[in-house]
């Protein structure tokens, strides 16, 4: 029998290594599965972890990373300071979608006048759009206790059915012939988030990820605030004892977690996406509660675990073109990285111990 | 090299499993497999989101070697023009949109005619005069498809009335399901539907005496009742065709728009439950669009406001059908947005 | 007399610490037994072995001569051993006949089951309305309800860990009488408490264990309480040593003070008042649930209040928050300490941020200087004996005691004006007991003042110069301490609910 | 505009099959939850139990057959959430997260080769002079069995919690697990049990979407569900009467607003699809008040040291 034993205190070492750990079994065991679908496990693994990095066509891929990764970032970043404070944002990518709404919809009022003002307009607008979709369950949570899980996740619902509404309706481009879907930002240069070095994806957004990544790092490390939030998550009743005020972490946390997924959506609309169409999302608002998790809610970690992802992604679609796999397989692919890294947690805190059995 | 054989890709917006829109566009690559052999070879990535991800998968497609790349859904109409720039010797064909380039086709078909016909039908077999429509966005197309099942159901049947709903999806067999079953709850004995599940077919199924059409694909396991007919996406003949000439150094960029003439819709088989007469005037109109003799909007024809839109006898321009964003005359209830 | 239960070689070993290290001792029949030691010291440990909670290393067990080695709580239990723990294992939601019905195998039907309670708690003087939830009651009945589960099912050995570190002396008199008739019935009970008095009232033998070994065992009645104290310690320690009253100038004024109940299960305080000194300190006792934890929210300003409500060398503070007071100078360490006065999980270190940042400057600008930080948590470490391998433990890993000791060194070190203090010592041995009371009375008598609210009679009168009761959330006047009788303390802490007063 | 088209009658009648999907994977989750576990996957094993029980009704001709191994299915993949968090002691809401995820790309691998086809239908359960009554007929005695099995489903599992002495443990360990240990129980035993319930339930509800409500088999055709169960229980605090009570609620929304769209009525489109969402917030808001039957241990990692 194997027994756990609760470390006095938190492995340090593990807690990098697990990360790895869990990818490793990853490996090993999306290899078998897809080796049970008929394909190469030593080919299909490496077409995802190595082809993007470092294949033949890298100088494309690895700006995609960025690409890709970016608002992962930028999300989960927001996301992870709420739940180190057990705030549970579910529904950032409601947040996202209201970003990318109000971003899109100011360049869109002035349309086709040209300022270099309308840009950092478009982001304020993203940011409080954003911001202001997650203060509802905030609010709520506040005032009435409400559980901001489902609320967060009811609301990403109402979104997706108002981004439907306007981009059949009020942004729909009066040019496009009736067809859903706005104007296209990229071709209105005050607004278009292009790459600011060209083909190295590195846009706006890439560099608001990494402020983000440093801003929460040393939030969470060294400000008195980040301290209050891990208190909060830790141990709420000693929070309150040392000053915090719950309510305040709350609005705090969401409405910080809000507007960051409020920019990944501006950004995107402003430059890789370049409209808002009925389909803008893409799940970035939920992965990236995946990609907290990987990231072990450390800003530094999320960093990896945002591009990790984002090469899985990658790699995944280039692996369904090469070799045929499924979609299916990679998403099942990345539910046991996930799956792993969890179970290897354990490690951090617990030792394992072979015991006889039944002792006398 | 490797360029013996001609190698094209496929983007596909849902999953080849979708049953429907995806699928029916799979079932063309696999006749291209099929038609060719080892002188192509098909590659596919499936649940492509439109936007960057679109373009991130036609660009590795085109690194990957790709001559030809078929990108099947609207949204990704933007990103295949700007791959295409890119890859200049790497044709394009891109599916129901506008935009073209000199690699760059578009491609679409006009389901409408199909409607036309089941419109046809539905007005000759419905009972109550109630016709239920499950309509997934309000774009041109779908609108195009109520006017022209409304103009031909009203033809037949003065009496008959339409009740549409929004469903504000493509794809959700739940909700198709319930608004199916709304509709014949309120008294339709028809249900056509635009969108790819076959919920609602399952649904008229339950209900017994409901009759409906297959959309996108045949939906031949409802056939012979309630499924009596259905609209199919056909997009081998043309799949086909462009891989032709591709390999023979004829590709040029083109905007087709087919429909029952060419095979790119099909009307599936017309069950016996359907009386004979309907059938047989069915099969005419599908004979008459085929040889051109018939054009679903023929004049007179009113908005829904009044106003005059084509005169006696005037046929719909291409350029109104493809942004159409009204009802015609009878129709009640107003187009969302 | 025959051995009930003999205990041979049991051996208990956990990561870095050998719990129980070659246990052996009898429990003989109709004996109440005591088992003394310091906080850690493995006492838990051995009764958790007899129970079956948790499987000994190394040992043999026999109970009436045969052996004995129960696998899980229910052999122990069918063997007729039942077990009344130190932290309540009981259930807030539910009903007092459930919480009864949980702890036995046959509970048959409820109905039945609550006469059955009505019955026992009525022949043993604890009575109990089985159908009211848990939730709801006082401490000392919550305790009634794991006695009388125990009772139901008729056990030879009744195991009590620490059960009267909650309760009144009225309610402490009323369990002693309990356990008395139980021996009457033939049945032993193993005994674990910090409070050597009361052991000394009631227990025919004494086991003390020290390290997890056996260092000695006494017959209670014959020894005096320090004796048995050093048997414990392994060494002589002083008692706290008072020092006169200095009657300084006021420093904290209470005026009317009302609040709501916070919880559910909360009592709402009702017009309370005092006037505190410089260099004095005062003891307010009472039954637990009679407003105390909400008295030390209100003070440390986890709860607000009118602002004149209370005031601070004469400036109202009853709107601040804990950061504003603290920064004045009003300090307090409440009860719960894992959880409340410090965070489990966290370090030492960053425990030390969470009160200390204030008044020992240890941010700058919001920016923690952690180096600061550590440095004042090694400070406590240090001045407070706190046993630990350093600064960045976490806080759970530290025993009960030594975690109190952090906690009350952490504010005791920040010089406070006026330290509010909750159960200072509640489940800590005797010689950490004694180190925070003199702790206490050194802040007073530099000058500060001291408001210590504790169940702990004893404590209260060896320390404090005034003393006053909380009942339902009204506080009694103060009286000076030198002087008052037990019984006239009985009285002040008035309603210990529908019991007589005991008579000492 | 014309309401007099909708008929309270036929409305009350779909909107419990509906609902039934979402009674299933609520009361699965609220004893989940009960035993002081939440389990966020519900998504994902219902999704599975769908192509679990869609698989096995087509090749045995069995719907019944079909939801006995959604059952399987979904308890099966519960048992992954069962690993992680009893005995890998690991969060609950990201185990929950990663079983959503690998539950859909479980359940397409799966499904690859059952898209468009056409799975046996469930029987009516038509009673003959009963079904034919006015008003009562339609509404009560007209359905698939499986309907009739949630009911039965919300009676059991409101005795087994409320009256049984296995559910006072359920409760005991979801109050609160460290005492119920200290009692002897076997804390980590009854929560896995409690978490295979769950999925079983979740799973029976997939299966009630693939095979009665829509049916067919289609990737991810569970649209949500599962997350719409989970605002239930707490919805419904933790009581099954209530669980069951705002399933129709919102089955009942969810149908009624494409029944007005259907009759005519005037509002934008968008505000009625977004109906079901916001009701059910508003109503969680309302009720989040009564947290008086919330598990007491809800969420918290249990870890026994032996
Ligand atoms: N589950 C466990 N895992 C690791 N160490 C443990 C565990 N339980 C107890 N210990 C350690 O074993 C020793 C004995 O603990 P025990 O609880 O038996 O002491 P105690 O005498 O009951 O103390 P107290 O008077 O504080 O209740 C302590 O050092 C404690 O930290
Ligand atoms: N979040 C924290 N929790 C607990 N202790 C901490 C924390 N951060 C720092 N410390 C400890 O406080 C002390 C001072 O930290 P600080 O980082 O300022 O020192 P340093 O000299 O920069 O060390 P290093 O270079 O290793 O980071 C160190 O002993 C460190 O271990
Ligand atoms: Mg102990
Ligand atoms: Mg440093």
């Amino acid at each position: 029998m194997i027994a756990l034993e609760k470390r006095p205190e938190p492995s340090r070492w593990l807690g990098f290594a697990t990360p790895l750990f869990a990818v490793l079994a990853t490996m090993i065991a999306g290899g078998l599965l897809f080796a049970a679908l008929g394909k190469d496990p030593v080919a299909a693994i490496a077409t995802i972890f190595w082809e993007p990095l470092f294949g033949e066509f890298a100088f494309y891929y690895r700006p995609q990373l960025l690409v890709k990764g970016a608002p992962l970032v930028l999300i989960a970043i927001g996301l992870a300071l709420g739940f180190r404070a057990g705030i549970w944002n579910i529904g950032a990518e409601g947040q996202y979608i209201i970003g990318a709404i109000c971003g899109a919809g100011v360049a869109l009022a002035f349309y086709p006048f040209e300022s270099a003002l309308i840009f950092p307009a478009m982001v304020i607008a993203g940011a409080v759009g954003g911001w202001a979709w997650a203060m509802i369950p905030a609010l709520l949570k506040v005032r009435f206790g409400t559980n901001e899980i489902l609320v967060s996740l009811m609301l990403v619902y109402v979104a997706e059915q108002l981004l439907a509404s306007m981009a059949l309706g009020l942004l729909k481009n009066p040019e496009g012939f009736g067809f859903p879907g706005s104007r296209n930002l990229q071709q209105y240069p005050s607004a278009f988030n292009a790459d600011l070095i060209a083909n190295t994806g590195f846009h706006w957004g890439v560099a608001a990820a990494l402020v983000a990544v440093i801003f929460a790092y040393v939030l969470l490390s060294r400000h008195m605030l980040g301290f209050h939030i891990r208190l909060t998550g830790a141990a709420p009743r000693a929070a309150r004892f040392a000053g915090v005020e719950p309510s305040r972490i709350i609005i705090l946390c969401l409405g910080l977690s809000g507007a960051l997924a409020g920019l990944a959506g501006m950004f995107e609309v402003a430059g890789p996406s370049g409209q808002i169409t009925i389909d803008f999302n893409v799940g970035y608002g939920f992965t990236a509660i995946i990609v907290a998790f990987l990231g072990r809610l450390n800003p530094i970690g999320i960093l990896f675990a945002g591009l990790l992802m984002a090469l899985t992604y990658i790699g995944g679609d280039i692996a369904q073109s090469q070799l045929g796999l499924p979609a299916a397989a990679i998403q099942v692919f990345q539910g046991m990285l996930l799956f792993f890294l969890l179970a290897f947690d354990l490690l951090i805190n617990f030792r394992l111990r072979w015991q006889k059995g039944a002792t006398a | 090299d490797g360029h013996a054989k001609t190698k094209v890709g496929f983007v596909y917006v849902g999953p080849v499993g979708d049953g429907g829109w995806t699928y029916e566009h799979d079932q063309g690559r696999l006749a291209v497999e099929e038609a060719f052999g080892d002188a192509v070879e098909t590659v596919y990535v499936e649940n492509v989101a439109e936007g960057p991800d679109s373009e991130r998968v036609m660009t590795q497609m085109a690194l990957d070697g790709a001559d030809l790349i078929f990108t099947t859904s609207f949204g990704y109409m933007d990103p295949t023009i700007n791959v295409a720039k890119k890859f200049p010797n790497v044709k394009f064909e891109h599916a129901t949109g506008y935009k073209r380039a000199d690699n760059v086709s578009t491609y679409s078909a006009r389901f409408y005619e199909g409607r036309a016909v089941q419109g046809h039908i539905a007005g000759k077999m419905t009972k109550s005069n109630i016709i239920g429509y499950i309509a997934s966005y309000p774009i041109p197309e779908v609108i195009r498809g109520i006017n022209a099942a409304y103009l031909h159901a009203k033809a037949v049947n003065p009496d008959v009335e339409f009740k549409i709903i929004w469903a504000f999806t493509w794809f959700d067999p739940q909700k198709e399901a319930d608004s199916a079953k709304a509709l014949i709850e309120q008294g339709a004995d028809v249900v056509l539907q635009h969108t790819d599940s076959t919920a609602p077919q399952a649904a008229a199924q339950a209900a017994g005496n409901v009759v409906t059409f297959g959309q996108a694909s045949d939906m031949a396991e409802y056939a012979p009742f309630p499924r009596v007919s259905s609209i199919i996406d056909n997009w081998a003949p043309y799949y086909i065709a462009r891989t032709k000439a591709v390999m023979d150094g004829t590709w040029e960029s083109v905007d087709t728009w087919d429909g029952i003439p060419t095979g790119m819709v099909k009307i599936g088989e017309i069950t016996d439950a359907v009386p004979a007469d309907v059938k047989a005037e069915a099969l005419a109109m599908v004979e008459a669009m085929r040889k051109g003799e018939y054009h679903p909007f023929t004049g007179p024809i009113n908005k829904q406001d009044g106003s005059a839109w084509l005169a006696e006898g005037e046929t719909a321009s291409d350029g109104d059908l493809a942004g159409m964003s009204f009802y015609v005359e009878g129709l009640t209830g107003d187009i969302p947005n | 007399m025959t051995a009930l239960l003999n205990l041979h070689g049991l051996t208990k070993a956990y990561p870095g610490v050998i719990a129980n290290d070659d246990v052996s001792f009898d429990i003989d029949k109709a004996e109440i037994h005591a088992l003394l030691g310091e906080n850690g010291a493995g006492k838990s440990t051995l009764v958790k072995m007899i129970y079956g909670l948790v499987k000994p290393d190394a040992g043999t067990m026999t109970l009436n001569g045969k052996p004995f080695a129960p696998h899980e709580p229910r052999a122990a239990r069918a063997a007729g051993i039942a077990m009344v723990f130190q932290h309540f294992s009981l259930f807030d939601a539910l009903t007092v006949a459930e919480n009864v019905a949980l702890g036995m195998e046959d509970a048959g039907p409820l109905r039945d089951l609550s006469n059955r309670i009505e019955e026992v708690s009525n022949r043993y003087g604890l009575p109990l309305s089985p159908a009211s939830r848990v939730g709801d009651l006082s401490a000392g009945e919550r305790q009634r309800v794991e006695i009388i589960r125990c009772l139901l099912q008729d056990p030879q050995l009744l195991i009590m860990d620490e059960p009267t570190s909650v309760l009144t002396p009225q309610e402490v008199e009323i369990l002693f009488e309990t356990l008395r008739a139980l021996k009457e019935d033939g049945r032993s009970i193993l005994y674990i408490s910090h409070k050597l008095e009361e052991i000394r009232a009631l227990c025919d033998a004494a086991t003390i264990l020290r390290h997890g070994q056996v260092v000695g065992s006494c017959i209670p009645r014959d020894t005096t309480a320090r004796a048995m104290a050093e048997m414990m310690v392994g060494a002589a320690f002083e008692t706290p040593e008072t020092r006169p009253q200095g009657s300084g100038e006021v420093l904290l004024d209470i005026q009317s003070l009302s609040l709501p109940a916070t919880s559910q299960f909360g009592t709402p305080l009702r017009d309370v008042s005092l006037t505190l000194h410089a260099g004095e300190i005062i003891g307010i006792g009472g039954v637990a649930g009679n407003g105390q934890d909400e008295l030390l929210a209100a003070l440390s300003g986890e709860t607000r209040s009118d602002a004149a409500a209370i005031t601070l060398d004469g400036q109202p503070i009853g709107r601040l928050g804990p950061t504003g007071r603290r920064a004045l100078g009003l300090s307090a360490a409440p009860e719960e300490r894992l959880g409340h006065a410090a965070a489990p999980d966290m370090s030492l270190t960053e425990n030390a941020a969470l009160t200390g940042h204030v008044r020992e400057k240890l941010a700058r600008r919001g920016f923690i200087d952690w180096r600061r930080a550590r440095d004042f948590a090694e400070r406590v470490i240090t001045a407070f004996d706190v046993r630990t391998p350093g600064a960045s433990s976490a806080a759970r890993s530290l025993s009960g005691g030594n975690l109190q000791k952090f906690v009350i060194g952490r504010e005791v070190l920040q010089r406070p004006r006026v330290l509010v203090v909750n159960q200072p010592t509640w489940g800590v041995d005797a010689a950490a007991a004694a180190a925070i009371r003199q702790a206490l009375i050194d802040l007073a008598a530099d000058g500060a003042g001291v408001i210590v609210i504790s169940q702990d009679l004893d404590e209260l009168m060896e320390i404090s110069h005034r003393f006053g009761a909380l009942n339902g959330g009204r506080l009694s006047p103060l009286r000076p301490a030198a002087g008052l009788t037990l019984e006239e303390v009985g009285l002040m802490l008035g309603g210990a609910h529908d019991m007589e007063v005991a008579h000492v | 505009m014309n309401f007099g088209a909708i008929d309270p009658v036929l409305l009350i009648a779909s909107l419990m099959v509906a609902a039934t999907p979402l009674i299933f994977a609520a009361i699965g989750e609220l004893v989940v939850e009960k035993a002081g576990v939440l389990n966020l996957g519900v998504e994902g094993m219902m999704i599975v139990g769908a192509i679990s029980g869609f698989i096995i009704a087509v090749e045995t001709g069995s719907p019944m057959l079909g939801l006995l191994f959604a059952a399987i299915g979904g308890a099966l993949l519960s048992l992954l959430f069962a690993i992680l968090t009893q005995l890998a002691l690991a969060t609950q809401v990201p185990s929950g997260l990663a079983l959503t995820l690998m539950g859909l790309g479980i359940s397409s691998l799966m499904g690859q080769d059952y898209v468009g086809v056409k799975p046996p239908t469930m029987a009516r359960l038509d009673i003959p002079v009963l079904s034919d009554l006015p008003v009562v007929g339609p509404i009560l005695y007209s359905h698939d069995p499986a309907l009739y099995l949630g009911l039965v489903l919300v009676a059991c599992v409101w005795w087994f919690l409320n009256r049984s002495r296995a559910g006072l443990t359920l409760r005991a360990v979801g109050e609160n697990a460290e005492a119920a240990f200290a009692l002897g129980y076997k804390v980590v035993r009854i929560r896995v049990l409690a978490i295979l319930f769950g999925g079983a339930c979740a799973g029976v509800g997939g299966a009630y979407i693939s095979l009665v409500r829509v049916p067919q088999w289609t990737e991810g055709m569970t649209a949500g569900i599962g997350w719409i169960a989970l605002a239930l229980v707490v919805f419904a605090s933790w009581k099954p009467g209530r669980a069951m009570i705002g399933a129709y609620l919102f089955g009942g929304v969810t149908v009624l607003q494409l029944n007005l769209q259907a009759a005519g009525l005037a509002i934008p489109v968008e505000y009625l699809s977004m109906s079901p969402y916001i009701i059910t917030i508003l109503v969680l808001v309302f009720l989040s008040a009564d947290r008086s039957s919330a598990p007491g241990s809800l969420g918290r990692i249990f870890h026994a040291s032996r």
